[in-house]
């Protein structure tokens, strides 16, 4: 459900920091009909080009909160919300170059009445945003 | 022979807008007004944000939007996120304190019927019935496919029920339990993804037969079946057709209806279940609670089409009182 | 009334042994043929190093062991492993030439009888006839739990069977389709490797009163089950109960009975499986095929007690014997 | 099935060549009742004290016949037999020290008729044979 919306286009875009590009950033919303304490978020895999974004390297924010990525397990008292656009930060020194890339974003979250993980998978061709 | 049922709709169905910031709950509950399904529910964890804190105000707007249009709080959906925790579940005690915490939450709003997720074990409803019957509120075990009454998890509750015998517990059944025959907008969906039509076909007709769809699984894997082949034959588990009668069974403990829907057809009737036989069966058993609608079409339909919930929840209510009328005097 | 069922024995039913190499193939014919199990039924991929390549010393040494004991090679298990390549599947034509090997080799042994998977298409099977029915050789499709007379992917077999009409096609019941009680040899399995015996006792109550057992799985995972407990709950679904009268539904083409059993008793009867019911029913069904034992207990027993598959074995004649006995002058 | 025997006691031992201990090898069983032709045997992963052998360092041979564990994909003309011990070798220098071990065998076989791959895992506390 909801899988061609979970990448945001217009939102790829490359993050500068005092006057250094860093890395790179996307907008995520979450495949799912409710929104979800962000503890039960056990995974937000973000590829691009092939290139999987390790997890350490991969910062989480939700409505200004930022969270690293590795440690949304901790976090019980913040929530993505239906349909909210999550920002996504890879550390990638120099960025991402212009044009198309192609964008990978895997979910896992831990939806307790169900067996199995829920999330999924969505692909784009996202072209890179001033 | 009258009958006592109100008409009413779960925001649920506008879960596409919502999703896409197009409408607001307020505007949801003007659609609703317009067309008499003046029960209103809500699943908090939809549509207020920062859930589970509550601000007054939030509260405020919501009893505001109900005077404005006439409507009514009803019923609230809640979860219990046993696994909250990477690595534990919840504990019995915590669970039960998560329940009271959507009855404070429930009476907040002015909605009395919390729907329980049908996860939610027994005892912890057994243990949060008394705190709900004085808050004036009831907890509604959701029995939805491929659950009934003679489930092994809803004999459990049964037992319960029968044991503790409060006015507190019962049923809110989801009639997606009454679906005669296979939901196009399920089987068009995995054409559209790539599947073979003949193993379309033949998941659909097993269904529609009324066949073992439990064999369906090991055909498709012998057939060779990609992903969204075996995805489809694993839907045809969970979906399930019985006859509607089944809701007399534990019609005295049935207190709200989720009105379940997955297409509404341009001729105004349920593609897939049969809504005519199920209004008769709840009104000859004496329901007097409310046919909540709660579409479910849009997740299968979002790839390939534009999806207008406010267009489907009309046409369902349009039925709803179609039948209904026919008990009316 | 009399009968014209003969009893045999599947080398399958000394797998522990063979695993073990405490007993060779020519050690099982003896243990066969001394308890009156004259029928021999081999599965050559256990029985036979370097398959599909069988020498003709490995014949000669199979055709004296039967002239040694006097038994006789009737029936031959074959797999179809469509899968034997990575990344593709074996084509229609290899899986037909793949079956028509097996039938070559089954002539080699002297064996009539095959053994299809369940697996095996019935596109492959109705393409294999011919040469099956040239080679004077059947090919018996295995029905076992949880599959059955109409169950979608049978109703495909039986779509061939009707069309081509052969006598080469027939069906090849396995009596684990009529499993009355959840058998205790896989129950007590589960509580040796952890299982709550609260869980464990849900998952055989609701076997043995028929009940949901598809919905044993959701109810396992609700109360927090582990591997073990979800595999039980699992396995729920793998046996089924059935009115052995099933087998008439299709007896004119059952020219061969795999004899499951889990556990026979100290007391002479399987614990599960209700063999009275099952030798009647063959019998009045007019079956002059062979019941051929087949042993399975061993998998659930082997991690806390010795496996003696040649007592189970015995003790399963004794029985048929018995059973038999009351239909013959 | 038959998980208690698939790793075989007293043959746990150093692989010497040439004078100089090479590694270390393993006797062990499929955990299957009928034998499976080598193309179908996708994975028989070692793991000793929690160190799990890399597939590329490891041999896989039975009844004389040696291959690379990574391409038994292509071997439709060998089989591993029901019960057959088949020894794996794994490439380590120094081998394993004297004493017990911590040893786990994980196998993946790709059983046709089955949706999902059969195998399983099996663990013992073990000792380096001489
Ligand atoms: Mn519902
Ligand atoms: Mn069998």
């Amino acid at each position: 459900m909801f899988e061609k919306y979970v990448i945001v286009p217009g939102t790829l875009r490359n993050v500068v920091e005092d006057g250094r590009t860093t890395g790179f950033e996307l907008g995520v919303r979450m495949p799912y009909y409710r929104g979800l304490g962000l503890s039960m978020v056990e995974d937000v895999a973000v590829t691009v080009d092939g290139v999987r974004a390790a997890p350490e390297r991969t910062t989480f924010t939700v409505h200004g909160n930022s969270y690293p990525l590795t440690g949304l397990g901790e976090v019980v008292e913040d929530r993505w919300e239906l349909g909210e656009v999550a920002t996504v930060a890879v550390a990638h020194p120099g960025g991402l170059a212009p044009g198309m890339h192609d964008v990978e974003v895997s979910q896992r979250l831990r939806i307790s009445y169900m067996p199995v993980p829920g999330g999924g998978r969505a692909r784009a061709a996202v072209e890179l945003s001033a | 022979m009258s009958h006592r049922i109100t008409r009413g709709v779960s925001l649920y169905s506008f879960q596409e807008e919502f999703f896409l910031r197009t409408m607001t709950v307020r505007d949801a509950v003007a659609v609703a007004a317009k067309i008499g399904a003046l029960d209103i529910e809500i699943i908090p964890e939809q549509s207020i944000p920062g859930f589970p804190h509550v601000s007054d105000e939030w509260v405020r707007d919501w009893h505001d939007t109900m005077a404005e249009f006439g409507t009514r709080p009803l019923a609230y959906d809640f979860f219990l996120d046993t696994l909250r925790h990477p690595g534990r579940r919840l504990t019995h005690d915590e669970q039960v304190a998560s329940v009271r915490r959507d009855v404070d939450l429930a009476v907040r709003l002015g909605t009395t019927k919390l729907r329980a997720i049908i996860s939610t074990p027994a005892e912890v409803l057994r243990d949060a019935a008394p705190y709900a019957e004085e808050a004036g509120v009831q907890l509604l075990l959701e029995v939805h496919a491929p659950f009934h009454y003679a489930h092994p998890w809803v004999l459990r509750h049964l037992e319960v029920m029968d044991a503790l015998d409060s006015p507190a517990l019962g049923f809110m059944p989801d009639l997606g339990c009454f679906v005669e025959r296979f939901p196009r907008v399920a089987s068009e969906r995995a054409l559209r993804e790539g599947a073979r039509p003949e193993v379309v076909d033949l998941v659909v007709k097993t269904y529609d037969d009324h066949g073992d769809v439990h064999g369906l699984m090991d055909t498709v894997n012998y057939l060779g079946g990609g992903p969204v082949e075996v995805g489809l034959a694993r839907q045809a588990t969970h979906y399930t057709w019985r006859d509607p009668r089944m809701l007399l069974e534990q019609i005295h403990r049935t207190h709200h209806v989720q009105a379940k829907f997955y297409e509404m057809t341009d001729e105004g009737t349920e593609y897939s279940i049969p809504y005519d036989r199920i209004v008769d069966v709840l009104v000859e058993g004496g329901f007097s609670g409310c046919l909540s609608s709660e579409y479910e079409g849009n997740r299968h339909i979002q790839d390939a089409h534009p999806v207008d919930s406010v267009e489907q929840v009309t046409r369902h209510h349009a039925m709803l009182e179609r039948l209904l009328a026919r008990h009316e005097n």
